[in-house]
């Protein structure tokens, strides 16, 4: 095995040739070697945050026509690392009347929910985690441990808006998981698998082509789970002061933020290994290294476009987030999951570019009458918001022309 | 390697623990919690036996999913009457809940 | 199998004790100086009035009760999707069908108001 | 293996602590956190039962959905009881003596059945468990009918629930 194709099967392979030359058996030693690598991943996760934060506050500046940061450091590349000596040092302050337990358990289990789904991302041929047979399912499980830390920081936090902000938040997770779950269903059902690894296999043709509007759902869905703009009621400052983290201080409100920010890139990944072939590409399979490298770009890839989004759009009101979501992207979901089936079943004997032509016309016939219908409603709604706007017209100006008379 | 026995007891223990919530607890919700206990001890065992048992055929499994089934739909019916008493009470006490007494 | 799963109990484990490792050293690190005023809990300036425990729209309840349904409903399709190509052409319309069923709940809550959010 | 026989023994243990915590603390809300926990371990049980679907189900299911719902439950019917007002009834302790009878009676019953020290079926006979347990759930001669009456009922609870729990008189309660 060569170092530079496949850098970490070599060190893995050093590694545990190293334990087993003390006189352990060369399978215990491996045991050992993947246990204590699995251990490291969170941390390496953890300190990736760093980079993405700043990244992440230079492509919303340059968005916004500003410099973002570039103070410390070239480039201000070490702004986060600052950024994190200072919260760091700061004062915990606890409120009064706190749950303490709740209390201090929420920022973790922000943190964790997100972290945990590190271990199931297949990296490149050779570096898939824990391949495990229910992995799409164990995302979206660990993903509820994230809700669960929001309902404890807005129940426990003992002030009004950090609930009502907790339990709208948690309104829209929830929500949004439908659709998610759903979209999610898609991949498994084109893979014939739960198993990321096999998903990631099954991918010469990248399933954005087949399911196309799985993979926008997906999306969508995802960036609501992150709860970030254009869905970021959770901070929406003008009605309920800071979200449900208004009562957390120093690094126990840093690490929701560290959890905000993971999840943004996590969702990335995901999405990357369902829908755009992870570290499929040419040449990965020979060599794993290129695997890495294009699993990096596609991620960075879907990332920027989640900034992106984030940085130009303005925020949705929580009835447009609920109605959105139940009213158009459940239904649209479930139709695109049916469909899906049906096609996979019916076209089971054509060839794999036959079938996924089929895929794609029908994904767009599905588009098409959504839109359809969309138009009719909204220009319904417009007929009889204009009716009224009429009505209040005349109405104005029949009480001017009495207030004349008189 | 555990023995049957184990799970076997753990999930009479749970069975028992739940049993005393719904006889004992004053409020209908934490009755309600109590009934879970129960139905997730169930799951245990279905569980455990198909696995001890029967690992070839799935019955364990699909008995799992129907009793998994029952619960949530019992939670949902149970919370959603639970709020409309309390809207027309403002009480969940389920000893003062007693009006369909026949 | 089992072995994979011990490795996610690990990872599990530090993913949630790295976080909580680090709010501990900062809160050792941190300097402390409580003081009543501090702790008095943030609504803008004001006095907190009355108790935390407000009430809340039903509404919360009604958008949790329809997902809870549809998650367990999605859930137990996934076995149905792994075991796609088992399935004849009849038991793949008996799984749609399982959705249509679904999709008639949608409706009904739809048409019940449950996701209007006046 | 001895490791876990351990797993199982400090789940056990982390189980049983969280269910008598839920059915004995007085306030509503922990006693649904302390649900939680329980629900958790059970998912652990699960995995050592080599079922992870179930464990996962589990997870989203119960802590996920069901315990989210519990606790806006709670939430909603926050003012009913008072938590410093006694939470249990007077049969409190007829009860704790039922159930601790209760489990004298069916441990008695187990350990007596001589398929009670029986240990697991071979784990490697049967890799494909998701596939199979997919498949019968739409086969006539498996559990197709098991699984379209879940959907039905299912259906019935969301209705049933919907229109009980809506509020009639809409723009009483403010938000």
């Amino acid at each position: 095995m060569n170092f530079l194709s496949d850098p970490v099967t070599f060190i893995g392979n050093w590694l545990t040739g190293l334990v087993a030359s003390l006189g352990m058996p060369k399978e215990t030693a491996a045991a050992w070697v993947t246990g204590v690598a699995v251990g490291i991943l969170p941390l390496l996760a953890m300190l990736w945050v760093l980079v993405l934060i700043w990244y992440e506050r230079k492509v919303i500046g340059r968005l916004q026509d500003r410099p973002g940061p570039n103070r410390v450091g070239p480039f201000g590349l070490i702004q986060p690392v600052a950024d994190m000596l200072k919260i760091f040092l700061k004062e915990h302050i606890l409120p009064a009347g706190v749950d303490r337990i709740p209390y201090n358990l929420a920022p973790i289990l922000a943190v964790g929910g997100v972290l945990g789904m590190w271990i199931v991302v297949p990296f490149s041929a050779t570096v898939h985690g824990v391949d495990i047979n229910v992995g799409a399912l164990y995302i979206i499980a660990v993903g509820a441990i994230g809700t669960l830390g929001i309902i404890f920081a807005g129940y426990s936090s003992n002030n009004k808006y950090a609930l009502l902000a907790a339990f709208r938040v948690v309104a829209q997770l929830i929500s949004y998981e439908i659709p998610m779950v759903l979209a999610l269903l898609v991949p498994v059902l084109l893979a014939r698998s739960m198993g990321m690894n096999t998903i990631v296999q099954a991918q010469p043709v990248w399933f954005i082509l087949a399911a196309p509007l799985a993979a926008l759902l997906f999306f969508i869905s995802s960036i609501a789970e992150v709860g970030r703009s254009p869905f970021d009621l959770a901070e929406a400052e003008s009605e309920i002061v800071a979200g449900f983290n208004t009562e957390y201080s120093g690094l126990k409100f840093g690490m929701f933020y560290v959890g905000e920010f993971l999840h943004a890139f996590t969702n990335s990944l995901i999405f990357t290994a369902l829908f755009l072939g992870g570290w499929q590409g040419p040449g990965a399979e020979q060599f794993p290294i290129l695997g890495f490298i294009y699993f990096f770009l596609k991620t960075v890839v879907v990332h920027f476009l989640g900034i992106a989004i984030r940085g130009s759009m303005p925020r949705f009101r929580i009835d447009q987030v609920m109605q959105l979501n139940w009213k158009l992207f459940t239904p649209i979901a479930l139709a695109a999951f049916s469909a899906a089936a049906l096609v996979e079943k019916l076209a089971a004997n054509l060839g794999d570019a036959a079938r996924i032509g089929i895929h794609i016309l029908v994904n767009a016939v599905i588009l098409g009458v959504v839109l359809l219908i969309g138009s009719r409603v909204f220009k319904a709604r417009g007929i009889r918001l204009d009716a009224l706007a009429e009505r209040n017209r005349a109405a104005v100006k029949l009480s001017m022309e009495k207030s004349h008379d008189s | 390697m555990i023995p049957l026995s184990w799970y076997l007891v753990l999930s009479a223990a749970l069975v028992c623990i739940g049993v005393f919530g719904v006889i004992s607890r004053r409020n209908a919700i934490a009755m309600l919690l109590g009934v879970e206990l129960i139905l997730n001890a169930v799951n245990i065992n279905l569980l455990a036996f198909w696995r001890y048992m029967d690992v070839i055929h799935v019955t364990g499994q699909v008995f799992t999913i129907m009793v998994i089934t029952a619960a949530a739909a019992e939670v949902a019916v149970g919370l959603a009457i639970f709020i409309a008493v309390y809207r027309n009470k403002r009480t969940i006490a389920a000893e003062d809940v007693a009006d369909l007494k026949g | 199998m089992t072995i994979s799963w011990l490795y996610i109990g690990i990872f599990l484990v530090v993913s949630l004790g790295l976080p909580a490792v680090a709010i501990i050293l900062a809160g050792i690190l941190a300097p402390k100086k409580p003081s009543p005023e501090k702790s008095i809990i943030y609504e803008c300036g004001v006095d907190t009035h009355g108790e935390t425990w407000v009430q809340f729209k039903a509404q919360y309840y009604l958008i949790g009760l329809v997902f809870l349904i549809f998650d367990i409903e999605t859930v137990f399709l996934y076995p149905w999707a792994v075991a796609f190509d088992r399935l004849g052409l009849f038991a793949v319309l008996e799984g749609l069908l399982f959705i249509g069923i679904l999709t008639g709940g949608l409706v009904y809550a739809w048409k019940k108001g449950a996701f209007e959010w006046a | 293996m001895i490791l876990d026989q351990v797993i199982f023994l400090i789940t056990a243990v982390v189980v049983l602590t969280a269910a008598i915590l839920v059915v004995s603390v007085p306030k509503m809300i922990h006693a649904a956190l302390w649900l939680i926990l329980a629900l958790a371990g059970i998912a652990v049980l699960f995995v050592l039962l080599q079922a992870p679907f179930f464990a996962v189900v589990q997870v989203i299911v119960y802590i996920g959905a069901i315990a989210v719902l519990v606790i806006f439950a709670v939430m909603l019917t926050r003012k009913a009881m008072q938590d410093d007002g006694p939470q249990l009834n007077r049969y409190s302790v007829l009860a704790a003596a039922v159930s601790l009878m209760l489990f004298a009676v069916l441990t008695g019953m187990l350990l007596s059945w001589d398929g009670a020290n029986n240990l697991p079926v071979n784990p490697a006979v049967n890799p494909d468990t998701i596939v199979n347990l997919g498949e019968s759930l739409t086969n006539p001669q498996g559990f197709l009918l098991p699984f379209e009456v879940a959907s039905i009922l299912l259906l019935a609870a969301l209705v049933g629930a919907i229109y009980i729990g809506r509020e009639h008189r809409a723009g009483k309660e403010e938000e």
